[in-house]
Order: C-alpha cells, then structure tokens, then sequence
C-alpha cells in the first residue's frame, strides 16, 4: 500500500522513554538488579499501606501472595504465585502502574528488588535472591494451566439450528432471588455490610 | 399496590386540570435559545444517570459506573451516558500535547500528532457494542445486583469516527516477522494489551469521536483503539503506541485479568470475542410494569461475531418463546433494540431474552453456561437473564430451573 | 502564514519532551469512574458550542442557535450541539403533567397521558434529518455569514425513538372526511402547523427520544412530532394536540412565514419538503487549513426525498468535479458524511459539494436557484456553497460565477 | 386497524380549553366583538412597546402595517395587509402567542378588537368598525398570490441525469465575499453595525 508520509519518524530517546513493556520471553527488561531484603524495605515504604506487609491485602485493595492450589475451590485465589504464568508480567506490572498514583516512579533497580519481594512472597525464591536481566526466570508454576480460547470447539453446542421454542421445560421453579436488593446509592437502604460474592474485575 | 395498575380507558369523570387550566408553559416565555450552549437533559431527567456501586472497588479509579440501560431506547448510547471502566482514574490530554507513536518490528517507527491522525486518508463511521468482558460478572453465582444497569451496564453501543489502524501500521511498515500488536495507553495504569497482528490489520480503528463530536474525557479523549466484537478492555483508551511484535506480551490484563479460571482450575487465555448476548432493559427492577394491559417489553442484543439476527422472549421463565421485533438500524457488532408489544393481564411473570447471531450461535443459559465454566471464571457471563415481575409490577433478578 | 503550513514528514531534530518527559496523566491519578454520573465533553472542547448570532433577532427567545458542523463529524448530531429554533423560548414541561390530546373529525377525541404514549404497540427507532426551511435563508441575497455554522447549522440527525402519529390517529378512528391535521405545540407560542393526512398516516412519529435518551428540553422534552424530509417548523414540538380536519388551517407559520415569495410578488405555500442539499464542513471558515499535502475534506449531504445517491465536490468553483466518498450509514431522509481525501499544494481552492438523490434530483447552484426563485424567497435555499480557501489555510464564504 | 384502548375519551371541557384554531372559513371563532377604536387602545398599552404605535415596529420587533406593493420591491415588506391570505390568521395568531410573554391573556373581545385595529392600520376597515364572529372577512389582499408548491414541474430541470463533471465553465470568477466576517460572538470583533440582508425567519 502507498505511504502517505504523515507523521515523522520517531527518535531512538522518544522510543526508549516509551517503550516500557516486557515480554514472557524477557525482552524488554533493562539493565539492573535487586535483592528480597532491598525489596521488602521499599514495598513496606511504597506498597504496603494497600498490599498489607505480606501482600495480604489491606482492606479492599487486592492481594498479591498466596492462593497456591486454591483454583479449583468455591473461593479461588489468584495471585502472582498462584495464578500469574510469567514474572515478566510483575515486572511490567510495576514499574508501569505501581504504587497506585506514582506510576512510572521506580527505578530498575526498585522494580527488579520489589519484583523479587513478591516472589519470595509466593514462596518462588528464597529470602537470598537477587533479582536480574541475567537470571530472570520465565515461568511461574501456573504457567502450564493456560491454554487458548477453545469456545468454538469445547462449546459447539452453542450454535443449535432450531432452539426450542413451545413447551421446553415440564417445571419453572425459582432457584435464587436477587442477594442485593436495593443497589441504588440513592436512597439510604443500600446493605453494605452484605458483600457481592464478587467484585468487579 | 393494585391501586397503581390503572384499567385500561378508565374514562375521566372530571376534566383534568392540565388541561382545562392554562399552565405556565404555555403562557410566559422560556429561556432562550442559547441559554445553553452545550445542551444538558430535563431536570425532569435527573435519575437517568451512570451509576457506580461503591462498595464493589477499593478505589474510585480503579472501578466502573454503569449504563443506565433501563431508562434507555433505540441504538445508540447518548455520550455521557456511555459506561466507563477506568484503572487509573480519568487521564486529563491536552490533544495539542498527545502523541501517538508506532514501534517495534516496522520498517520505520513513527509519531503522530492529533493533526496527523485526522488528515490520514480512508476515515470511517463505524457503528460498534463496547462490552467490557466483566460485564455481569458479579452474576455467575446466583442473581446478585437487582437491575439491569448493574447486572448488564457494562455496555455502550456509539458511532465512531477514526481510521483504520492497518493505515498507521502500513506507514510505518510492518515487518513480515510482525504477528502481534501492543496496544498502550498513556492513563496512569498504561493500559496495555496484545493484539492478533490479523485483528489489528483487519478492523481495528484508531478513533477521535464518537456520536458526531471528540470522544469524551472518559472514553479515552483525544483518541482510543476500536476493536469491533472484542471485549473492552482491548479497546485502549488515551491511545499513546501501538507496537508490531512477533509473540503477545502477556500483560497483566491478560494474565492476572481477562483469563477465565475454569472449573478444573486451567484457564482459558486470548478469550477475545464478545459472544452473543441480549438482556429485557424494560421491565427490570429498575423499570417496573405501571399498568395491566398493553405493554412494551423493551431490551437490546449483540455479538461480537455478527449481527443479531433474532431475538426470542419467554415470559414464563424460558417455557415458551415468541419471536421479537428488531426495530431500527442492525448492524454487524452493534447493538440492536427489541421489542414484543404483549398485554399484561397482572399476572406474574418471568422474562427473558436469548439472541441469535448470524453464525448461528445462540445465547446459552447461565446453567448451560455454568456447566461448561464453572462459577469462578468471572468474565464471559453472556447467559440469559431472567427477571420476575410480580402482580405489583415491581420486578427482581432471579435465576429459574 | 506560511509558516503554519508544515511541510508533509518533516523530521524532529530534537526529542520531542512531550514524549521524553513523562506527563502528568501517566503519572498521576485522574478522576474516579463517577464524578461525572452524567458526562460532559473534555474542556478542550469549548469551542464546540451552538452559537447564536444575536444580532440577527429581536428577542433571545424567538430565534435560532445554530449546530457547530465544522467541528462534527460522522452522521450523529449530538444531542447538546442540536440547533435550536424557538418562537417563544424553551417549555418547561414535566411529563407527568403533559397531556396530548387527538380531537376534531375522529370518532373519539382522546386524551393520552406520556404513560400511554410509551405504552402504545409498534415502536421504532428512525434516523432523520431536521433541518428548517430557514437555514441558509441569510445567503439568498449573497454571501453573508462567515462559517457553515452559521451558514447551514439550522440542521441536526439523529435517532428519534416514538410511534407513528397513525397509531394514535388509528385509535381515535379518522372520520373520511378528514384530510388534514393541525398539529399543536404546548410552548408560549402554541406553534400550530397543518400537515396533509396522507403524510400524517404515512411516516410522522410521535417521539419521546433522540440518540437514546429522554427529548431535550429544547428539542420539545417530553414530546416532539416528526415529519421525515419535511421542513423543521412542522416537527412540532412540546406536542399537545393533533387535530383531524378537511382543511388546513392557514396558521401564521404557514402564511406569514415559511411561504416563499418568488420574484414575481406571487408565494409557493405547502412548499413542505426539503430538497437535496449539501455542505463542506471542512475546510471552512471555522475549521481552516493547517498543513499542505494530505488533508481530508469532510461533508454532510441529505434529501427530503429519499437517501443521497452521490456527493461531487469541485475545488475549483465548479468547473470540475470529482465524486466523494460516502462513509457510514446512508438512510432515507437523514444525514449523511461524505469525504475527499485531497493532496493540497498550498494554492488557492474553492471548495464546492453538489449532493444527488435517489429521485434523481441534482443540488443546483444559487444562481439557478435565483433564477426561479428570486432573492426574497427567504426559505429553501438549497444551493451550493462555495468557500474560498487561500495559500495561507484560511476559508471564506463566497459565491462565484 | 384494531383499537389499542389506551388513553381515554377528552371531555367537552378539554377540547374547548385546547381548540383554540380559527380557520379560514370562520370554524373556530368564539363569539364576541370589538372595535377598531378599542383595538387601539390595547394596542396601546399591550403591543405599542414592541409593534409600534401604529404598528410600525419598534426597534428589531416585526412590523403590523404596511408594505402593500412592495412584494416585488428589492426589499418587500410583508405584513397582514400587503402579504397575509386570510384575516382568520390574525385572531388565530394574536390569540393564542401574543402579547410575546403573555399568551392566551386575550379574551375573544379584545382579540376581536385588536384584529379589527390592525385591519385598519392595514387600510383593510374603516376607522369605525366594529368585527365579529358574523362579519368576519375570510380573504386578506394577497390571498390570490398564493399556489401550492409546483417545484416538482417548474423545477423539473433539476432533474438532471448526468450533471457535468469536467469543464463545466470557461471562467471562474468570485462575484461576492461574506459581508459578515466575523461571526463568532466570543471575540469583539464581530461588526454589529453590519446588519445582515436578512435575519433569521
Ligand atoms: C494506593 C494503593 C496502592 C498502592 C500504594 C500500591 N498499590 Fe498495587 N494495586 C493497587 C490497586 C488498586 C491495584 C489494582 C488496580 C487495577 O486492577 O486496576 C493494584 C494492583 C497491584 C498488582 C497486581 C495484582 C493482581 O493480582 O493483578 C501488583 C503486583 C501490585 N499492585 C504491586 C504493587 C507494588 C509493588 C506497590 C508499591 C511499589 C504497590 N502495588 C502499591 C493499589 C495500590
Ligand atoms: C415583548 C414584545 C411584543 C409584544 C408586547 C407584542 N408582540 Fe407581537 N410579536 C412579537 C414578536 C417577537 C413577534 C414574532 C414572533 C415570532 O416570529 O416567533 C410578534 C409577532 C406578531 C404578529 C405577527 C407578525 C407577522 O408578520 O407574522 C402579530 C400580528 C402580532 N405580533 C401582534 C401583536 C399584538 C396584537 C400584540 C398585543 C396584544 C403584540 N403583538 C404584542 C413581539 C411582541
Ligand atoms: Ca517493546
Ligand atoms: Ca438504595
Ligand atoms: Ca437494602
Ligand atoms: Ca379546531
Ligand atoms: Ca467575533
Ligand atoms: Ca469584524
Ligand atoms: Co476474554
Ligand atoms: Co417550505
């Protein structure tokens, strides 16, 4: 297709301040490092007040540790350790959107020793780790459990010629009424203390 | 009570007030034709709002407030009716100090001012659904919020203005290495997600309005990515770079997020499309029955996979089905209005809708549904919903056998 | 100047600190999901705005705030920039105290509450233009205002939700004698039109929406009626009456004005439709060039008498065309956007757009125009527009030979 | 086409309150009177401010009176005498949206008598005049001028099957630039003393 030469070519400074993303594979990732202990200080400094101390979570805002082998309970819970396939996403994660309200603030360096903060919160490292471009590990242990939509396959029974339209069921019975009843903010009835089983994600 | 379900032609006894007595409307002179220049709703619309739910998000800018869908008709969301889903808050941009940059595999990396974007060649009007995959998320376990504001708000349906993204990436020139597209934005969450480079090169815009004027601040102004079908959460908003690359970056939004946990605890990644889906928008709690006789049952259906080629209701919980009339303009990946005009005798009912795309899919059940995923997949609840509306006219979310 | 016409890929020497420099909307929290629970347009949107021209009337409230074409785009007007045409300023209704009443050669005069009107069988939703006959009326004599706003701005599309008026004459059972209605607004001037009742039962709505949501007050909130193709002023609004007669009433506007005095001292009356038409919204005076090379050229074009078959557009002054590109939906009887993508060298051009309907009727020049009509016919000017653009970007209103 | 049964039957009341039109015919006016002489002195105290004493027009507010012959003029002027079809239309009008912020304050009396006034500022009834329901004139001076629209025959060149696409013309010259420069209100320079050929209608 003809170019129309709109635009004008971007200088190798503009990319590198833009370019912050990080790849499974570790492309993308800068030159630095950073250690468990260096990485508990400044997540007690920086990420605590949300994430709890131990990544338990401070009230509502989410947790970041623990879970492991809870996917297929009633109440799972997803977590870097428990969940996440790769490191590289904490990595990107935090430099790019972390803490909430100083995004882009850490340095290298900083991310690197949070990153390896949280693994060890995970119980992914040990306490000793130090964290670097060199020995950055690809694979957390969810991993293995991801796999591509397969909707067209698995639930062909979805697309049906002729779906039922006279006397489909013998019996219509209520199974669950609505649990919040007055969602509202309006009006003073709003039950806060009866919390949705979950929330928006 | 019963006191509200007025028969049908009651005749008036006494001549109306309203009628008979001359109001002050149609006597002293309103204000003027320019009072406002940039119109706002009748006072008198003052509930027809966008509704947040507190106390389902920590924080304010990272949450949603919804569509009021109830209180909405025809196709097209009104702006700043339009749902939003921020993770960092609203970005306030001066178009004047936006950029919009191409990089990675391409043979030259580019960036673009405002200016330029809007001079670019091939502009397009696409109408197009926006459905955040959460949408009715909160409903997987059991009927939870009561309306479909909250049970389905996560949806808006405009006309964009903008040019396809292939356009950009041709400028630049994509490497034949090129399979995956980063989309990023410039929020204080950098939004990001991969792209399928075929998605990107096939209808994917780069848009700056919506409805006829500059996307609003909340809908990503000065310029957002379009992805007809997808789920919103691709649709990056405050749209700062595209990178080309030859693997998808597993950001957190497809990783931690916008995976869908199943119930043998594997998860289903990469789950783009929007399935198709409808939900009654009148009546529903927020929009009871007033009246016994004739009535409007009034709803909306998508697909991310087409156009919404029928729409069947039940008013006995999904025992018997009739056929809706798709009223107004139907376009592929778009949402279409419903309506089946009944006479409601005060009895009980139970309502639902189940849309039908052009592929032949059709709207499962929320046990169908369930059966497939279990009940923690959070995203992807496009199962049909089901409201009671009692003798009284008021009407609760409810889940039937 | 010269200066501001940037030459096409002109290379940055220097990084550009607005990239390098991390901004504060990346770094920092915008606001939450819901401060805006209704939205408004980001602040850097000022400008559009409707615009009144005060000086062209005597009083704020019998006169007309014009839609800022330069700045839309797409096919949607949105509802806060739809140009606004009062006779006895903005009624303030509440719908609950609104009543529309059918009288006259009926079986039944009725009353019907807005309760009753949503109830009725046999609503659509449908895409028109509005434009008044009036628009563009200060251009018969010459060139005049400055900007297509102000030029053809008494114009706006969008979807109307309602039910045909032939239901709710159905209801009251026309008597056949009957071959006109009047049709009745509840605002300070009682605005009064008669409208054949094959149109009537044809396509009129009665509406209660526009673009999804409630009418806007100044739209005629809670009820307008619409008249597809047919001049604004018989769209009345704030609808209160429909009366059924054989006759029509020879009301003040259908007399006194929107009749058309040709040259001859005699006047066309009944001249309901509006006649294809078209405009370049950009460039124009509002919305000048900023950069030679590629540059898109934007439009709207309509027909009251079906849909817009083609749109050709000069750049210099009629001696050559080329056909434009139609883009977006195309409805009968609405809106639509039509585009050039242009290479501008930098020299004079003078942009004209001729539309064609589907009935096979061309937008003729102002001279032809004039030619039948005179120059005092005030309404149903129709004919092209020219702007001149000069090297420097600007755009002027101008008429050529 | 079936009946829907929704709304209800108007009350005699109610139309009478709302049928307020007045046709050509006559159909539609009250009973009552008035004179030219006591047509001027509410003209007087409740239109002069606006209209003109005798309805010349004060200011920017429309003219009553005058301009017979002028309608093929450079300049027409249309008023109830030189342009108007039917005196019906001025009791309709008068009646039901003046005096402009006081609508429908007139009783059929005054609204007769006011009619009457303006009649004889139209030259159209003697000074002494007295109009009514019975006497009531249904042609104005202009009504022969008045036939529907024919744009569809005498337009009919309109029509065109292929209208040109190159070298329509030979020359191409401006004839006239945009009196009004500066229209936006939001900067000083808009040039009020520049008055349009027309206003809006
Ligand atoms: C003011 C509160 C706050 C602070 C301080 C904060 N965070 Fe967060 N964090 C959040 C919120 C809110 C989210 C979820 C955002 C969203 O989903 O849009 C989040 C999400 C995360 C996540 C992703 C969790 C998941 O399961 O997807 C990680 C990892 C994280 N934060 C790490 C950090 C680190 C490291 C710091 C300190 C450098 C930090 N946070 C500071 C509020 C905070
Ligand atoms: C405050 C100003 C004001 C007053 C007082 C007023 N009018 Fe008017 N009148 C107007 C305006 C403004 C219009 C034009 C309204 C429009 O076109 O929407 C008008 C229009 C008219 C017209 C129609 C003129 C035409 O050519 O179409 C007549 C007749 C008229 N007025 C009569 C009267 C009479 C009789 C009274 C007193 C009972 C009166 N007016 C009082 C402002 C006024
Ligand atoms: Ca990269
Ligand atoms: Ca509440
Ligand atoms: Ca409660
Ligand atoms: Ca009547
Ligand atoms: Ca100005
Ligand atoms: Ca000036
Ligand atoms: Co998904
Ligand atoms: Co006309």
């Amino acid at each position: 297709a003809d170019k129309v030469g709109l635009g004008r070519v971007a200088l190798p400074e503009e990319i590198k301040a833009w370019d912050i993303d990080v790849r499974p594979d570790g492309v993308g990732l800068p030159d630095g490092k950073g250690s468990v202990s260096d990485g508990e200080a400044l997540f007690q400094t920086k990420c605590s007040s949300c994430h709890g101390e131990f990544g338990e979570g401070a009230g509502r805002w989410p947790v970041l540790a623990g879970g492991q082998g809870s996917l297929k309970s009633d109440r799972p819970e997803k977590t870097i350790g428990s969940f996440w396939p790769y490191t590289s996403t904490v990595y990107d994660y935090i430099h790019r959107a972390m803490p909430f309200g100083e995004a882009q603030s850490l340095s290298p360096d900083e991310t690197y020793a949070l990153t390896a903060y949280l693994m060890n919160l995970n119980d992914l490292v040990p306490s000793d780790f130090v964290l670097s471009k060199e020995n950055f590990p690809k694979n957390l242990p969810n991993e293995k459990n991801f796999y591509d939509d397969d909707r067209e396959t698995t639930e062909k029974a979805f697309w049906k010629k002729d779906p039922c339209m006279a006397n489909c069921k013998e019996r219509v019975e209520i199974t669950n009424h609505a649990r919040i009843l007055d969602v509202t903010p309006d009006d003073q009835k709003d039950d806060k203390d009866q919390k949705p089983s979950a929330g928006v994600e | 009570g019963a006191a509200a379900l007025t028969p049908a032609l009651a005749a008036a006894q006494t001549p109306d007030p309203l009628i008979v007595e001359k109001q002050e409307w149609t006597q002293y002179l309103g204000e003027g034709v320019n009072a406002k220049p940039y119109g706002v709703p009748s006072k008198f619309e003052k509930e027809v709002v966008r509704r947040e739910v507190e106390w389902l998000t920590a924080s304010r800018q990272s949450s949603v407030s919804f569509t009021p869908l109830h209180a909405l008709d025809g196709i097209i969301t009104p702006n700043g009716l339009c749902f939003v889903r921020h993770h960092g808050g609203e970005a306030e941009i001066d178009p004047a100090k936006h950029r919009f940059m191409i990089n990675g595999m391409v043979d030259k990396p580019l960036v673009f001012t405002m200016e330029d974007v809007k001079r670019m060649p091939g502009r397009v009007n696409r109408v197009y659904f926006l459905e955040c995959a959460a949408n009715s998320g909160m409903e997987w376990r059991g009927a939870q919020l009561n309306g479909c504001q909250f049970t389905h708000g996560m949806i808006h349906n405009v006309v964009y203005t903008g040019v396809p993204l292939k356009a950009f990436l041709n400028e630049a020139g994509v490497s034949p290495k090129g399979k995956w597209v980063l989309a990023e934005g410039a929020d204080a969450s950098a939004m990001t997600r991969s792209i399928p480079l075929e998605k990107a090169m096939d209808d994917c815009l780069v848009a700056w309005a919506m409805n006829g004027e500059a996307l609003r601040p909340e809908q990503g102004y000065p310029l957002r990515l379009v992805v007809p079908g997808w789920e919103g959460n691709m649709w990056v908003k405050w749209l700062r770079r595209v990178e080309v690359g030859d693997q998808p970056w597993a950001q957190r939004e497809e990783t931690s997020k916008y995976t869908d946990l199943l119930a043998d605890g594997r998860s289903r990644q990469h789950t783009f499309l929007m399935d198709a889906k409808s939900v009654v928008t009148n009546p529903s709690p927020q929009a009871p029955l007033k009246s016994k006789g004739p009535n409007v049952l009034s709803g909306v259906a998508w697909s991310g996979r087409g156009t919404i080629k029928r729409v069947d209701v039940s008013m006995d919980g999904g025992r018997n089905w009739r056929t809706a009339r798709i009223e107004g303009p139907n376009f592929p990946r778009a949402m279409a209005r419903f309506y089946v005009d009944f006479d409601w005798n005060g009895q009980e009912l139970m309502l639902q809708s189940r849309a039908m795309d052009d592929s032949g899919y059709v709207q499962p059940t929320k046990d169908e549904l369930r059966k497939y995923r279990g009940s923690n997949s959070i995203y992807h609840n496009n199962g049909i919903q089901t409201w009671l509306v009692r003798p009284d006219g008021s009407a609760e979310n409810v889940e039937v056998s």
